[in-house]
């Protein structure tokens, strides 16, 4: 029992404190201490276990979030599983808060008596350690996991790094301009596509998913499908002859449709890695079982139409997830024509158009008819902020990209007009505010505050009608082509992907971080963390600077040989167990499983289903125990009979 | 010269002996008749074919605190639990009265006597209310018990015409008698003419049920398939157990909160799947084959070598209430039409 | 119903037959017509024995918890409020659906034993449906009754006269739909009475309890290998039977069958005391559908309610 | 089929030819209405807009009536067709406010008739296939364009019927009577309809868009199923033509009157004749009457 | 645990409440600790049991409290949304949403039990809320879901 000086010991009879617990069953040495956590304190703890040959350790000190860590030394210094030690906490609980001896002392005994009760009643535990496979598997090859996978390769592990697409550069790589200091968004990807490519520690697979993932944080087993890609990348030169040659066309992924590429073919002439894949659906070989132009005029001898998909198995430390983000799908908005009418553009077909390796060559020209466009409309929150059509959420970029988009438009063609509605204007970022100011003062696009109700089509071309709220009056405008500022949502398969890895992911399909303040790129899945706008919408400079966070979470992981893990996590007891499986969902983890085992009954082996704790994955929070209604899942540390035996201590 | 209880001085007569001991009486309470300790004559009913419970819950209750224990300065002191008081328990049908005697003979005979037991025994009057009209689950006659059989009472009731006629048996009988006795009129009525009316009412089940030689045809059927054939049905509840006037298994367990505590012994039923559960984890009785054959075992085979009777008056609280028909009636039946040379070869 | 017999009889004895099911669960007749017990088949000779009249109530899945270790196919008969159990316990993973045979038997409702009896002691024949009325056909004489009220509880609100699903039907499906609206009245009323008032109709519940469990083995949401009341340590329930154990005793089966309760209404039946379980019950039923918006709070779900939440639930602990 | 049948008071005041070539439609498709008796008003334009309560109230009154008709009942008005499932909607979403209704027009509302607009009845109950199949004058050449206005398909979780942005329930309809349906843009512009007496310019300025559009999209004539709409644009069109100084001369039908002619109905007997847009001769010049 | 305190007559002189709060160590407790750093003074009937989560508290675990005599109950976790383990507390609130409601239906007033949400900057709160309940539980007098009333 500690003194804390005067804090506790002006407060809490301590000697009165003594006399009662010595009475306690199972008690067998007190003595009191000036200052417990001193170094003679200590020494008398170590010197009390050894003289009395005790098991268990009672401290009645300060709060155990300022001091358990450092009695468990003591108590382990002295030969006792850490474990086997209790704090009552009679100073922050109780002398700080209670003024008079008469109160706080008979407190301070309860707490005792809890605590003596509890602690009998714990158990030794052992921290196990896990190995860690310092090698990060980064899932999506865009910008976000392009960084992570560099700075975790530059921190000197092993990356493999997958993407779905053929070639990686993601979304960023189909952008122009980025705002606010309008790079060229290829001329500052590019060159990192390539040091990811060269890196010697980044592994790339291409045309490729994460199709199984097992283990858990140190220890997960991915298997990664590689589709056929018909083209032998280790042979291929990337020369191009083959997609010169093609015979077959089909619309370009990479330019929204609105350009054309070969059936065999690179997405975009920076594509890395520089190896064509062929597109079976389109291809005349393998549609029509003739033509096979490309094998022929292959110099390399590269092109394998008998390629299969493989299926790679390879383990991984830890895992960055960066599968960003889709562009909403405007076509629910009827009063937008339903997607139907082809001047109605989503941005990211803007920045096709007005890209110089575009389909029209950086010419914006209208996708009706060619048409260059003389008055064109920006229409902000589509799809966002709309809780009736779309997401309640802010897409959070649209701002600053609709600004970016109607300042290229007007750099480029003067002549132009440019009009947009918004419901507001948000530019919270460095720089943003004056790139937006730049657009209405320097650039003179005109900014009309307010949502389209309609836009249909007049002659050939669209007008546009909306509300002008600041004047209070309606508008119509008639354009030659509008651009729709769609929100970025999650990605179609966001969500099964979050459950073939196991973590959580939001109502709207984002994937969650494990706290939204705090812990804003692990997932609550350890060892998975997160980069981009697969988390939530976001730009290019918060998805590298998440990038590079996660990779920090992930070198930090991989500068250890091993995890230890928490002692103080949830037991199944199998032979209570029914299997019944109820406690799965309250797992945040994902830490529960369900396991078959096998026991004798009678003179027969049958086997049962039993719940089965991935101690790598639990954290030890104990709703799980709640759940099961026969005791048999229990929380080492907080067991159901520790609780219920404090619960009795207290009430004596 | 016989005794007589006007119906309308029945509360009164509750009153009266409300004077001098604690009443234990049938009372309606949603819907079902309970035994009770009530202290209102008024709640007390006589129109019931039986009490859900049983008087044994009087005697041998379901919680029964042996003693209270204390460790003060490194001693433990023990302080036993002894029953005072007078009690009277009323309304008692002929079949509870007979099963009191089944269960005194395992209290009370052989080399250890259970005081607790005995204690409440001694000072608890049983007034015994005979059998107007047997119901369809009475089969009291098969153990030789009618519907007018006081054994088992200190003072016995017999419903007659606009009261009851009053028969003392024993002197605590004789005692209660006596303290109401002002209610109690002298009539010219003749008490064996009444007592054989009673004893003659015909119980449809159970004129018809016979026992004779179930005991020894047992001795043969341990291993019978029977018991396969009945068992799959049962619940494992604790109804017929707890319902039943004659069983008497139990339990002991310690309540200790801090540095004192009680023992409490507390009825256990042969039904439930932790009957006779070992420390380790090991029951001999480990399925319900086994444990359904200990209930009708101990009933109809054990308890009559050991004390030449079957522990069973045909109360019916088994038909009445078990929810799967596991009764002994069915069991009876089945025993008798079971050839027992078909034994089983142990599975 | 005598059909119905006679197509089970032939059903039973070709499913036994050709070895579809191992041996099939169903009833026979009881002590009396309106007390017809579960009947365990095991050759198609045992289908003489057969019963089935409007007063089998007993649901016969929970038995299949008896034969999990095991690789027996059972046959079990199932009305539609016994599939809802069965349901229960295939949510709960404790018995295999593949294991189960389940021979559907459409129904309109079952009689209340207790009911019948209070008009109907003993000489009971049998119960003629007419329409919105029944007649009590006995020794003594017939009684007309109306329907509504002596059928079960559960029978008034049954949402399932069909099995949901089975693997045979016998006879004809037939027309559903409530015969009452599920309001809680029950419930309602009893959360008007004063909180005193309350107290001492539980106290005088609870004291009655016998701790018999027969409410808990009757019940399929209490399926658990090894239930909480028996284990020795942790002691989550003593072994004496003072009124707060009893208590204790009643909140606990509550909570641990709140959400997941199917509403059959058994533990009431079979309770030898009376002790009202389904106004708890339905008390957590009608709090689920109300706070977390399950409109049908007793049909079994992937996930219980009490597993799952919504950043949008009711809060009121700021 | 057997309907209930709701007017309404434009059916028995401007909107007269509307009523008549609904009941002379449906007659000849084999469908039974049945009026409603002793109805009242639906509480559009100035109950909805001053007073909550009697904006359900006043609805509820003849959903009530409805109710123990035990009929599905038929509002080819659109603005009564939307107080009365609006009263429903807000029934259905506020119990207090049923409580409170249900005594102001002293009867029990229990949410069991279905209330249908004219096209719902004839292209989901009746079917466009079935009206094609009767259709005996098949009105070729006639290009269309069909009109829904705002009341019928908005909002839609209140109106639960057709597309709320490109409605094409009356363009089917259109179809089936052997006319051309004209893609147009304005299906669901508003005409202007609460101003028609406060805000004329805005009607003018509202409609005159309307028509512009229909004629641009090479439309003959305008199909409707709402008599405000109707009135707005038949009405006003002289007063549009000099205010915009544009020729339409287009005729503005109800769809009843086109189906019914293509029914071989006799044109008088729909009503047809007395609009303020001469709607005869266009119909005499494609040969069709 | 018990009705109204008016009829019971019970004798609550000298009495003092007993009053056993669950912490969640990870707000609640920390609002605690905060509270004493903060030498925020609060009436000293509360009993403090850590555990790692609201979402370990099991309803058990509070019958059993007032079953020995305890005279309140408080459960208290982080605020939803900022649960250390995610999702533990909004278990939590669905678990004892239908607890006080079964425990006022079987006549159990329900000021007796609270779940309050405390984060770990909030040391006042914490006070004024063991402040709160403990007035309300003294006016409400003894608890008296009888200790092993029949037997002990």
């Amino acid at each position: 029992m500690c003194w804390c000086g005067s804090n506790i010991a002006s407060t809490v009879d301590l000697d009165r404190v003594q006399k009662a617990v010595e009475k306690l069953t199972n008690v067998v040495h007190v003595e009191q201490n000036k200052y417990t956590c001193s170094e003679p304190g200590q020494a008398q703890i170590v010197a009390g276990i050894r003289e009395h040959n005790l098991d268990r350790v009672v401290v009645a000190a300060c709060s155990p979030r300022m001091h358990e860590k450092t009695f468990q030394r003591t108590v382990a210094k002295a030969g006792l599983n850490p474990y086997l030690l209790e704090i009552a906490n009679i100073r922050e609980h109780c002398s700080w808060v209670h003024t008079s001896v008469e109160e706080a002392t008979p407190k301070a005994i309860d707490l005792l008596r809890a605590a003596v009760a509890k602690v009998i009643r714990n158990t030794p535990l052992t921290t196990s350690t896990i190995p860690v496979e310092k090698r990060a598997l980064v899932i999506g090859g865009g910008i976000a996991g392009i960084q992570a996978a560099l700075d975790i390769a530059d921190a000197g592990h092993q990356v493999v790094l997958v993407e779905k697409e053929p070639t990686i550069g993601g979304r960023m790589a189909q952008l122009d301009k980025t705002f606010p200091t309008l790079d060229c968004s290829a001329c500052i990807l590019t060159p990192k596509m390539v040091d990811a490519a060269q890196h010697p520690k980044i592994r790339l697979l291409t045309y490729a998913e994460i199709e199984e993932v097992g283990g858990y944080i140190g220890n997960f087993e991915v298997t990664i499908r590689k589709k056929a890609r018909s083209v032998n990348e280790d042979v291929c030169t990337g020369c191009g002859i083959c997609w010169s040659k093609c015979p077959s066309k089909a619309p370009n992924e990479f330019d929204c449709g609105l350009g054309e590429r070969k059936a065999i073919y690179i997405p975009f002439p920076q594509a890395v890695p520089n190896k064509p894949v062929i597109d079976r659906e389109n291809c005349r070989y393998f549609t029509k079982g003739k033509c096979g132009v490309c094998k022929k005029v292959c110099p390399a001898g590269a092109v394998d139409f008998e390629q299969e998909d493989e299926l790679l198995r390879e383990r991984f430390g830890a895992i960055v997830v960066a599968t960003g983000y889709e562009l909403f799908d405007h076509s629910v908005y009827g009063e937008y024509g339903y997607g139907k009418y082809p001047d109605v553009i989503t941005g990211l077909e803007f920045e096709r158009l007005i890209n110089a390796s575009g389909p029209t060559g950086g010419k914006l020209k209208r996708p009706s008819d060619g048409k260059i466009p003389k008055t064109v409309v920006f229409v902000k929150c589509v799809g966002s902020r709309d809780e009736a059509k779309g997401f309640p959420y802010c897409s959070r970029t649209c701002c600053m990209y609709t600004a970016k988009q109607a300042i290229l438009l007007r750099e480029k063609m003067p002549e132009a007009e440019a009009y947009v509605f918004y419901m507001d204007v948000r530019t919270p970022g460095k720089g943003y505010e004056e790139f937006y100011t730049r657009a209405t003062e320097e650039f003179g696009v005109n900014y009309l505050r307010g949502r389209v109700a309609r836009i249909y089509p007049k002659g050939d071309q669209l007008v546009v009608r909306g509300e002008d709220t600041l004047v209070g009056a309606q508008v119509e405008i008639e354009a030659d082509l509008v651009v729709l500022a769609t929100a970025m949502v999650a990605r179609r398969d966001a969500a099964e992907l979050a459950q073939r890895i196991g973590f959580s992911y939001d109502q709207y399909h984002f994937f969650t971080e494990a706290h939204p303040k705090l812990r804003p790129v692990e997932t609550n899945t350890a060892g998975v963390f997160l980069a981009g706008a697969c988390q939530g919408p976001k730009d290019i400079p918060d998805t590298v600077a998440q990038a590079s966070a996660a990779a920090v979470k992930v070198a930090m992981l991989f500068s250890r040989d091993e995890l230890e893990t928490n002692p103080m996590v949830a037991t199944v007891d199998e032979g209570t167990c029914s299997g019944c499986e109820w406690c799965k969902p309250t797992c945040p983890y994902g830490a529960i499983d369900i396991k078959t085992i096998e026991e004798r009954v009678g003179k027969r082996t049958v086997s049962r289903r039993v719940a089965t704790v991935n101690t790598g994955l639990c954290q030890g929070c104990g709703a799980c125990t709640v759940a099961c209604r026969s005791g048999a899942m229990n929380l080492k540390g907080f067991t159901n009979e520790q609780i219920l035996a404090e619960v009795e201590a207290i009430c004596l | 010269m016989t005794k007589v209880l006007p119906q309308g001085k029945l509360k009164d007569f509750l009153k009266d002996t409300m004077d001098k001991y604690s009443l234990v009486a049938p009372v309606r309470e949603d819907g079902v008749v309970v035994l009770k300790p009530t202290a209102d004559p008024e709640a007390v009913v006589t129109d019931y074919l039986n009490t859900v419970t049983s008087p044994k819950d009087f005697f041998f209750p379901q919680t029964e605190r042996m003693f209270r224990f204390q460790k003060t300065e490194g001693k433990i002191r023990v302080e036993e639990t002894t029953w005072q008081g007078k009690r009277v328990i009323f309304g008692v049908r002929p079949c509870d009265l007979g099963s009191l005697e089944l269960i005194d003979r395992v209290f009370q005979e052989g080399e250890y006597e259970e005081t607790y037991y005995l204690a409440r025994r001694e000072n608890t009057t049983v007034v015994g209310l005979a059998c107007s009209s047997p119901g369809p689950t009475c089969f009291c006659t098969t153990f030789g018990i009618t519907p007018g059989s006081p054994e088992g009472a200190d003072l016995m009731l017999y419903p007659d015409g606009e009261g009851f006629v009053v028969e003392v048996l024993t002197e605590k009988g004789e005692a209660l008698a006596q303290q109401t006795e002002t209610l109690l009129e002298d009539q010219d009525v003749d008490l064996a003419e009444v007592k054989g009316r009673f004893e003659g009412l015909k119980v449809p089940l159970g004129d018809h049920l016979s026992v004779d030689g179930v005991a020894a045809k047992l001795d043969g059927m341990f291993e019978h398939p029977v018991w396969a054939e009945l068992s799959p049905r049962c619940l494992g509840c604790g109804i017929c157990t707890y319902l039943c006037p004659t069983c008497h298994c139990f339990g002991m367990t310690d309540e200790v909160r801090g540095d004192q505590g009680v023992r409490l012994r507390c009825w256990d039923s042969c039904q439930f799947s932790d009957f006779t559960r070992m420390a380790g984890g090991h029951n001999p009785r480990p399925t319900k084959k086994e444990r359904v054959r200990q209930r009708f075992m101990h009933k109809l085979n054990y308890y009559v070598h050991r004390f030449g009777r079957y522990l069973c008056t045909g109360c019916g609280r088994c038909l009445e209430k078990c929810p799967v028909g596991l009764t002994m009636v069915h069991v009876i039946e089945k025993v008798n039409d079971s050839g027992t040379r078909e034994v089983a070869v142990n599975e | 119903m005598k059909e119905k017999l006679s197509e089970l009889k032939e059903t039973v004895a070709r499913l036994l037959k050709d070895r579809t099911v191992d041996f099939f669960i169903a009833y026979q007749a009881g002590h009396s017509q309106v007390e017809p017990i579960p009947f365990f088949l095991t050759t198609a000779e045992h289908v003489e024995n057969l019963f089935l009249n409007n007063f089998c109530a007993h649901n016969l899945s929970k038995y299949l918890l008896d034969y999990l270790a095991g690789d027996e196919v059972v046959g079990v008969l199932a009305k539609g409020c016994d599939l809802r159990a069965l349901k229960r316990l295939l949510t709960d993973h404790r018995v295999e659906r593949g294991r189960v045979f389940v021979v559907g038997l459409p129904c309109i409702g079952i009689y209340d034993r207790k009911k019948v009896q209070e008009v109907y002691p003993a000489g009971l024949v049998e119960v003629v449906e007419e329409g919105e009325e029944v007649i009590l056909r006995g020794e003594t004489g017939d009684k007309r009754v109306p329907r509504k009220e002596y059928l079960l509880p559960r029978c008034l609100t049954c949402p399932d006269h069909n099995p949901e699903f089975y693997d045979l039907l016998l006879g004809e499906k037939v027309a559903n739909g409530p015969l009452a609206e599920e309001d809680y009245s029950d419930v309602r009323a009893l959360e008007e009475w004063a909180p005193g008032e309350r107290r001492r109709y539980w106290t005088r519940q609870f004291e009655r309890c016998l701790r018999c469990y027969a409410c808990r083995n009757v019940c399929p949401a209490c399926n658990c290998r090894v239930c909480c009341f028996d284990v020795a340590e942790p002691r989550w329930l003593g072994k004496g039977t003072s009124l707060d154990e009893q208590e204790m005793f009643h909140f606990t089966r509550a909570m641990h069958v709140a959400g997941r309760c199917t509403g059959c209404g058994e533990c009431e039946r079979v309770c030898p005391v009376n002790i009202p379980l389904m106004k708890l019950n339905k008390k957590l039923a009608k709090d689920i559908g109300a706070l977390f918006h399950v409109p049908q709070a007793e049909i079994p779900t992937e996930v219980e309610p009490l597993g799952q939440f919504r950043l949008g639930d009711p809060d009121e602990f700021n | 089929m057997r309907y209930a049948y709701y007017p309404g008071c434009s059916l028995e005041g401007t909107a007269k030819e509307y009523d008549l070539s609904t009941r002379a439609t449906f007659r000849a498709l084999g469908i039974e209405l049945e009026e409603l008796p002793d109805w009242s008003c639906c509480g559009a334009s100035s109950a909805h807009t001053t007073n909550h309560l009697l904006a359900v109230a006043l609805p509820t009154r003849n959903l009530v009536i409805a109710e123990k008709q035990g009929l599905d009942l038929v509002a080819p008005c659109a603005a009564c067709f939307n107080r009365l499932v609006t009263a429903q909607h807000k029934m259905e979403q506020d119990a207090r406010l049923k409580g409170k209704v249900e005594q102001v027009v002293e009867g029990e509302y229990q949410g069991t008739v279905k209330v249908k607009a004219v096209l719902e009845v004839l292209a989901t109950d009746f079917g466009v296939e079935k009206v094609r199949e009767m259709v005996t004058k098949p009105l070729k050449g006639l290009r269309v364009a069909s009109y829904y206005g705002c009341l019928l398909v908005r909002p839609p979780e209140v109106t639960k019927f057709d597309d709320p942005e490109n409605p094409t329930t009356m363009d089917a309809l259109v179809e089936a009577s052997g006319a051309e349906a004209v893609m147009w843009p304005h299906k669901t512009e508003c005409c202007g309809g609460s101003f028609a007496f406060a805000r004329v310019d805005i009607v003018e300025k509202l409609s005159n868009d309307i028509l512009a559009a229909a004629k641009s999209n090479g439309a003959d004539c305008i199909a409707t199923a709402c008599p405000l709409c109707q009135a707005n644009l038949d009405m006003r069109q002289k007063a549009i033509e000099k205010q915009f100084g544009t020729t339409y001369n287009m005729p503005i039908y109800y769809i009843t009157e086109l189906l019914g002619l293509a029914l071989g109905l006799e044109p008088r007997s729909l009503g047809l004749g007395t609009h303020m847009v001469e709607s005869l001769r266009l119909l005499r010049e494609k040969e069709l009457a | 645990m018990s009705v109204e305190r008016a009829g019971t007559g019970v004798s609550t002189a000298g009495w003092e409440p007993k009053i056993i709060g669950f912490c969640c160590n990870w707000c609640s407790y920390a609002g605690a600790d905060l509270a004493g750093t903060s030498r925020i003074p609060y009436p000293c009937n509360i009993r403090i049991i850590r555990v790692p989560c609201s979402g370990r508290v099991n309803p058990q675990f509070v019958l059993r409290a007032f079953q020995r005599g305890a005279d309140g109950v408080l459960v208290a976790g982080c605020h939803p949304g900022d649960c250390h383990y995610s999702t533990g507390n909004y278990f939590t609130r669905r678990r004892f949403l239908l607890v006080k409601r079964l425990l006022e239906y079987l006549g159990i007033e329900p000021r007796r039990f609270q779940v309050r949400w405390i984060s770990g900057s909030e040391g006042q709160k914490f006070a004024d809320v063991v402040a709160e309940i403990t007035e309300q539980v003294k006016a409400l007098g003894p608890a008296k879901m009888d200790k092993m009333r029949d037997v002990m």
